[in-house]
């Protein structure tokens, strides 16, 4: 077992523990192990991530990485789900702070003003006049959590496990990657190029016209959907059952 | 080491772990939009994982890709809150636990374990009526929840 | 389009409009007045058929103006479409390419169909014409009127298709048709027993038929009656057919242009493919028993005498005049096949007489109208198979006999139970002769024509019957004559030609007897009759009078001006053997027709003797005191003959004792069988998945999260093996 | 290491637009009540002048005093609040509203290369010198590279919404919430037109960088106004509603909410609120300026081209925040002058009035960028000229059929005579 993947298995194991004592379960006891045990395995993670071109990318990476997973893991992690789409919403933030980072400016801002702007909000709405306070049972406990942490960490080691591998340790001498990597072009020119907007409205309503129709009827027809799924007649509109 | 494979490894990883946690979150919390959230979060992880790619390979094809994937979130996002509010109009919860209806008829439905009460709420302040003591009924403790 | 083409088209295609439009409307538009697309689709269809045989003589004789021909007789093919295709369906040996299977949808013109389709139209116009009085107070009124027209368009398909599995097709439906309606008075048990027993004992007829027909594609390579040019070099497949009509065999002789018929293979000339043996007899035995099904010979008779059951229109047009004799026109259509064995054709006529007498024994001593003539009908069956079955390579014309009996048959025979159906109306249904007698003043009509009917019956000169029955009797009698080489052979058609003249007295006897008790003595007139009793309306009689003047002309006048005779001859398959007839008077210079006329007229004497003889005694016993039959009744029965006669040889109780028992006892074995040992096992297959399911049953226990968990697990599973290898 | 630079540059003009935006905002509050007392012919604030003494400076030392008041006076919090979101709230509001302004030109560029300055002073403290590049003058934008900067702008502009909708839940008052709804539904709804407004503008200029557009409209010297006076009506509209600012301050209307979403907010969370409303309004009125006016272009006086002196580059941020103080003059002169509109109504406006001008405005405008110059060359005239033409008349024309589609039941004015029996009305007020 290499050097990587050993830290990997660790930050998989101590990772799958923290997230356990993280998730509701109905009380609030080590919460803060958990939150501990998280970020080393966060940080065991981070110290296997390869350097970037200088220190102010790393620094920035750095930070908008960490803002996300810290966001996500908090979002999985609340009880009150007014925070947890609170929390998401950071990690949403941090998420098109990656985008705008790896030079793909319009879907930064069309994350933001989608999911952010539009899709969140009627969350928010939705919780605030559903239930305040994570003190419902269902928000205060988890189904499985120990399985259901084991699983997903397990996942996400073996994903890591196999990036690394292929990535960080092959980079340099794997011929395919190198001349991958060699041969993509003129970055510049291409997605990372002043004229994005231009290039990205080419690319959309050229090569993928028929896709674009095709996601707007897709719309089209979510919308009447959802208006005849909570639309309901007068005579039937009632007061909701009276929550517990 | 060339500086793109690098930023590639990164992002990966970070995908890889976004889409882990939205799994985790997915499979563990019960309140139906949580659950929601948390689907979206894995979708999120596979996106950043395309946008890699794409600048990578010099090729807008991943941020297309992602395009559809926030056009198809955007659908889902609307059926879901329609469905849930359905939902939660004929339960009176988020519990997604309720929804069992769809298992084999003999088999035994999914108990939730009681859980310890927690201690009540503090009481908010409230005005008393003019000439009365103030008394705070019970169901007066929440009055947000007749909103 | 031409003339024949169309012709041929709108026979079948407007009775079946009239059944379409009756079925859909009959019930809540048309109500009484059912008969009217019925008798107007016929109609046409009887006009354009006569327009048929004008067409088809007209073809004949330009045939014959444009001088000799390769061809052999005259045939029209018309091609509407492909029904099914299939390459390369059959190979006998891995040496020969594999042949393909075809079914176009043909018609054809031809003497044989077009007389045919002239006696099927015009007998089924006047039944129908007739039923409108008959059936005028039935609740199933437009029931039967959608019937008739889709028995008429299945019969004449029957007989204009040019293939064995269309010919096969539309036998099962005239067979269909004559279930229905023999069960139309479904609420009666008997009428329900017998449709059920008609359609059994057809079964196996028609099992047999489907046997030969399979034989006939393995043995010849193709169902199709008539030969199919096809383009240069192309051999059988869909593609390389390029004709749709044509006059046929004129390239007989260079392969590659034509593929060759059944019938056309077997053309008499063309020696290098003739198929003889045993394949051959085996082929013509199965087609016969299909035949000896449908036409209700010895040993599938049993059917028909109860199919009376139906009403008496059906009677007259699907069980005397035109279905039941879809055999004896099979039988001549396959003649070809049927000279390549001398067996199948001794056969045949074997069958055909011992039927004949059979039949003749039997209906002595019946009581019921029309179960005298269901025998009566079935005895004139074996008369016209055993003319068919004095067939020789020199000579048709006992083949042509049993023609020419089945079209004069079919008038009189049909006319004798419309008149026996009136007798039945009147009565009020009654149809046993005991219970009434004397009618002649009641119902004069009826009563005239019915005497026509037996007279044509009888074979008094110069009644129909009469030169039909003495064609065919003067064939087997030259046939008798020109083996005198096989004694063994000469035994058998001699023994056939006494059966014959035997049946003859007999018929004569028993069909005046049948009309003297009905029409003569004192008048009874059984309770039921009611306000029925008097003669029946015009709808019924004028069909009768049409069909009695028929009885009287058409015999004389085809005979005295050969016109039948030459017209049928020009058939394909008689057209055969009337060529090699030719050919070798050609070459021998015999006066042989010299004799034929001679035992022509010698025939003729000996048989009116004979059947005046039947008539004399009838008249001596049925219109002289009645001790006289009682005393000889009792004679007879002191020897049993009587009874067996009158129990009809006993042989639904044999075919009970000997076929249905020990089918029902192998049955419920089966039964037994079934239960115990198979369900079980099939119990226990069906156990093991219900028994896995409930073991992986948990695992359905509706949380989406543990959905999603399970989906995820398992492609963990996926991700290792694939990391791992 | 060119990214050093180019960090410090973008530092430094960072510090220097807050410290601008911090100190106009407490001097716009001066103006606002002068204009309020001058309508309401009164003397506004005019005491508060150089502490300690008796020198009063016409009032210019007000917004230092609450200033002062507002970071001295008691953070209370109330019992009954979800104290993180709280908390978070006024956070999320001002950095929305500053946010804002990153992709916001306050002028043209400067003649003067920032990293040759920048290189100049590191290799005289003795650092190696910086790879070679092509000098550039320095552009008057905080993120000066970003291309999606009319996105930007939206997608900041609904991040502002949760400041509202957060500030009014976690307070727990029935007002507060209902304010924080109300906010978010408008600024939701009219989110719309506002995009439909600039899309024109975008359309025509084929860039969605601000500075492009200023670009296009000085190079061609024709403002988008005088081109699609239809779409600057959506956006005017739009954008007053985005900001919250009466007739469209549902979101804190005194009379019925007592004051919106931060009626439990006071000391520095209020002044963060505050702050962040003004900074709305003057971000609405840049970018008024720089899609419809030209942004910093004057005929004859500022230039249209790259190439700039000092005193053209000067000129350029002077003209661009007068015209920006001209249109807040104008917000600010709009609250006094206007009611109130009632909540349907203003829905209604949004839905069944401004998004439908606003597409037959995207609608026009697409349709002239592909035909308008056939169409223009067919006529004989100069295309500008056509496009202005067909503009005012499409203006004319909508407004025709708003005015005369708009059903009675919109006319505020009560009906003379109530309802009778049947469901007919008798002498109801024509429409």
């Amino acid at each position: 077992m290499s050097d990587s993947q050993l830290t990997f298995t660790l930050a998989t194991l101590l990772g799958a523990v923290g997230v356990w004592l993280l998730l509701p379960r109905g009380t609030a006891r080590g919460w803060a192990a958990g939150a501990v045990l998280v970020a080393i395995a966060l940080g065991l993670g981070a110290s296997r991530m390869l350097r970037l071109e200088d220190w102010v990318a790393d620094g920035v990476f750095f930070i908008l990485a960490g803002v996300t997973v810290v966001a996500a893991v908090a979002t999985i992690s609340f009880r009150d789900p007014v925070l947890c789409a609170i929390w998401f919403g950071l990690s949403l933030l941090g998420t098109a702070g990656l985008f705008l980072f790896a030079g793909a400016q319009f879907l930064a801002v069309a994350t933001v003003v989608v999911y952010a702007g539009a899709i969140l909000v009627t969350f928010l709405f939705v919780l605030m006049l559903a239930r305040p306070k994570g003190r419902a049972t269902w928000n205060r406990s988890s189904w499985e959590p120990v399985v259901s942490a084991a699983t997903g960490i397990v996942m996400v080691g073996v994903l890591s496990m196999t990036i690394s591998d292929v990535l960080a340790l092959r980079g340099e001498t794997g011929r395919p990657i190198v001349e991958a990597a060699e041969t993509a072009g003129d970055r510049a020119e291409g997605v990372l190029a002043d004229q994005h907007v231009a290039l990205v409205g080419a690319e959309l309503f050229g090569r993928n016209l028929v896709a674009v129709e095709v996601a707007g009827t897709l719309l089209l027809a979510a919308l009447v959907g959802a208006a005849v799924i909570v639309a309901r007649p007068r005579s039937e509109a009632q007061e909701p059952p009276a929550a517990d | 080491m060339d500086p793109e494979i690098a930023l590639l490894h990164n992002y990966l990883i970070v995908g890889a772990v976004l889409f882990g946690i939205g799994m985790i979150g997915f499979f563990s919390r019960r309140n139906m939009i949580v659950m929601f959230l948390c689907a979206e979060m894995m979708l999120q992880g596979v996106s950043l994982s395309l946008v890699a790619f794409g600048r990578f390979h010099n090729d807008f094809g991943g941020q297309m890709l992602v395009i559809f994937i926030i056009a198809v979130a955007a659908c889902e996002a609307a059926i879901a809150l329609a469905v849930v509010l359905m939902l939660y109009r004929r339960a009176g919860k988020l519990d997604v636990i309720v929804w069992q209806a769809l298992r084999e008829d003999n088999q035994p439905a999914f108990e939730e374990e009681a859980l310890p009460e927690e201690p009540p709420a503090e009481p908010w302040p409230s005005l008393s009526r003019a000439g009365l003591s103030p008394e705070i009924l019970p169901e007066e403790t929440d009055f947000r929840s007749r909103l | 389009m031409d003339t024949i083409k169309t012709l041929l088209i709108l026979i079948p295609a407007l009775p079946l409009a009239a059944t379409l439009l009756t079925a859909v409307l009959g019930k809540r538009v048309l109500r009484r007045q059912s008969h009217w697309p019925t008798v107007l689709a016929i109609g046409l269809s009887c006009a354009a058929s006569l327009v048929l045989v004008f067409q088809v003589q007209q073809g004949i004789h330009k045939a014959e103006s444009e001088g000799p021909s390769p061809q052999v007789g005259y045939e029209k093919v018309v091609t509407l479409w492909t029904w099914a295709g299939v390459d390369g369906a059959y190979a006998y040996s891995t040496s020969e390419p594999a042949r393909g299977f075809r079914i176009d949808v043909t018609l054809r013109a031809d003497p044989l169909t077009a007389v045919m389709l002239a006696m099927v139209t015009l007998v089924s116009l006047l039944v129908a014409v007739y039923s409108i009085g008959y059936m005028h107070d039935d609740p199933g009124y437009w029931r039967f009127f959608s019937y008739i027209p889709l028995f008429v368009f299945s019969m004449t398909m029957l007989v204009s298709v040019s293939n064995f599995v269309l010919l096969y097709v539309f036998w099962e439906a005239v067979g269909l048709c004559s279930y229905l309606l023999i069960g139309f008075w479904f609420q009666k048990p008997a009428a329900a027993a017998a449709g059920k027993k008609a359609f059994l004992v057809n079964r196996i007829g028609d099992f047999g038929f489907a046997l030969g027909l399979f034989l006939l594609w393995t043995t010849y390579g193709t169902l199709d009656f008539h030969d199919v040019k096809l383009a240069a070099g192309g051999e059988g497949t869909a593609a390389t057919v390029v004709h749709h009509e044509t006059e046929i065999v004129e390239d007989a002789d260079q392969p590659g242009l034509v593929r060759a018929g059944v019938l056309g293979q077997t053309m008499l000339r063309d020696r290098a493919l003739y198929v003889t043996g045993g394949v051959a007899t085996a082929i013509c035995l199965l087609l016969m028993l299909g035949a000896c099904g449908k036409s209700a010979q010895f040993p599938l008779h049993v059917w028909l005498p109860d199919a009376m059951e139906g009403p008496t229109p059906v009677s007259a047009l699907i069980h005397a005049a035109t279905m039941v004799t879809a055999g004896v026109y099979m039988v001549t259509r396959c003649l070809p096949l049927f000279l390549a064995s001398e067996v199948a054709l001794q056969v045949v006529a074997a069958i055909g007489g011992f039927t004949a007498l059979l039949a003749a024994l039997t209906a002595l001593t019946q009581t019921d109208l029309k179960r005298i003539l269901a025998y009566s009908t079935i005895s004139q069956l074996g008369y016209m198979f055993l003319g068919l079955g004095a067939v020789t390579l020199l000579s048709a014309a006992g083949a042509v006999a049993g023609m020419f009996h089945l079209f004069t048959h079919a008038f009189f025979k049909a006319l004798l139970f419309l008149g026996a159906g009136s007798v039945m109306h009147a009565m009020g249904g009654v149809i046993d002769v005991r219970r009434f007698g004397g009618l002649r003043r009641l119902m004069p009509t009826t009563h005239w024509t019915f005497l026509f009917g037996c007279l044509a019956l009888a074979g008094i000169v110069p009644f129909a019957g009469f030169w039909s029955k003495d064609l065919i009797l003067a064939a087997v009698g030259e046939q008798a004559y020109s083996h005198a080489l096989d004694p063994q052979t000469q035994r058998l058609y001699y023994l056939l030609y006494i059966a014959g003249l035997l049946t003859a007295f007999l018929t004569a006897f028993y069909t005046f007897r049948a009309f003297f008790l009905t029409f003569y003595g004192e008048e009874r007139i059984p309770r039921e009759a009611g306000h029925h009793a008097h003669e029946s309306p015009r709808s019924m009689t004028v069909p009768l009078a049409i069909l009695a003047v028929c009885a009287l002309v058409v015999g004389a006048y085809f005979e005295l001006t050969h016109g039948f005779a030459h017209f049928l001859e020009q058939a394909p398959p008689l057209a055969m053997i009337a060529a090699e007839q030719a050919t070798a008077e050609a070459g021998a210079g015999l006066g042989q027709s010299a004799h034929q006329a001679l035992s022509h007229w010698w025939v003729a004497v000996i048989s009116s003797l004979i059947a005046a003889a039947g008539i004399a005694l009838a008249a001596l016993l049925y219109l002289g005191h009645p001790q006289r039959v009682e005393r000889l009744t009792r004679t007879l029965d002191a020897g049993g003959l009587y009874r067996l006669s009158r129990g009809k040889f006993f042989f639904d109780e044999i075919y009970d004792l000997f076929v249905v028992r020990p089918l029902q006892a192998v049955a419920s074995l089966s039964f037994l069988f079934d239960r115990t040992v198979i369900d079980r096992l099939v119990d226990g297959c069906g156990l093991m998945p219900k028994r896995i399911g409930a073991a992986l049953r948990p695992l359905q226990n509706g949380m989406i999260q543990f959905y999603a968990l399970a989906m995820v697990l398992g492609l963990l599973v996926l991700l290792g093996t694939l990391l791992t290898m | 290491m060119l990214l050093l630079p180019i960090t410090i540059e973008a530092l430094i003009k960072i510090g220097l637009l807050i410290a601008c935006l911090m100190g106009g905002t407490s001097y716009l509050v001066l103006v606002e009540r002068w204009i309020a007392a001058w309508i309401q012919d009164r003397r506004g604030p005019c005491r508060a002048g150089i502490p300690l003494t008796k020198i009063r400076l016409w009032g210019l030392g007000q917004p230092i005093a609450d200033g002062v008041k507002f970071i001295f006076k008691e953070e209370f919090t109330p019992a009954h609040v979800d104290k993180f979101l709280y908390f978070l709230a006024p956070v999320i509001i001002l950095t929305a509203a500053l946010s804002v302004f990153a992709v916001i030109p306050f002028g043209s560029v400067l003649p003067f290369d920032f990293a040759g300055v920048y290189d100049a002073v590191a290799q005289w403290a003795g650092a190696e010198p910086l790879p070679e590049y092509a000098p550039q003058p320095t552009r008057l934008v905080a993120a000066p590279g970003l291309d999606v900067g009319m996105i930007y702008v939206f997608a900041v502009g609904s991040i502002a919404v949760y400041g509202a909708i957060l500030g009014g839940w976690s307070s727990n008052n029935k007002y507060s919430f209902f304010g924080g709804l109300r906010s978010s539904a408008q600024l939701i709804s009219y989110e719309l037109p506002l995009g439909l407004g600039i899309l024109g503008v975008v359309l025509l200029s084929g860039s969605l960088r601000l500075d492009v557009i200023i670009g296009q409209q000085a190079g061609s010297g024709v403002w988008n106004v005088l081109l699609q006076p239809l779409g600057f009506l959506v956006f005017f509209v739009a954008a007053f509603a985005e900001s919250g600012r009466l007739p469209f301050d549902l979101v804190e209307a005194e009379q019925e909410l007592v004051a919106g979403y931060h009626t439990e907010y006071s000391g520095m969370k209020l002044m963060m609120y505050l702050v962040a409303e003004f900074l709305h309004m003057i971000a609405a009125a840049f970018l008024m300026v720089i899609l419809f006016f030209g942004g910093w272009h004057l005929w004859g006086l500022t230039g249209s081209g790259e190439e700039v002196t000092w005193l053209e580059a000067i000129l350029r941020i002077v003209v661009l925040l007068g015209k920006i103080m001209g249109v807040i003059l104008f917000f600010m002169i709009a609250r006094w002058s206007w009611p109130r509109f009632r909540f349907d109504q203003l829905m209604s406006l949004a839905w069944k009035v401004m998004l439908p001008l606003g597409l037959v405005n995207v609608v026009a405008v697409a349709a002239w960028v592909e035909y308008g110059d056939r169409l223009a060359g067919w006529v004989g005239v100069p295309e500008t000229a056509a496009m202005a033409v067909c503009g005012w008349i499409l203006l004319i024309a909508c407004w025709l059929v708003v005015t005369v589609s708009i059903p009675s039941t919109y006319d505020n004015r009560p009906l003379r005579v109530p309802a009778t029996r049947g469901g007919q009305r008798e002498g109801a007020p024509t429409p």
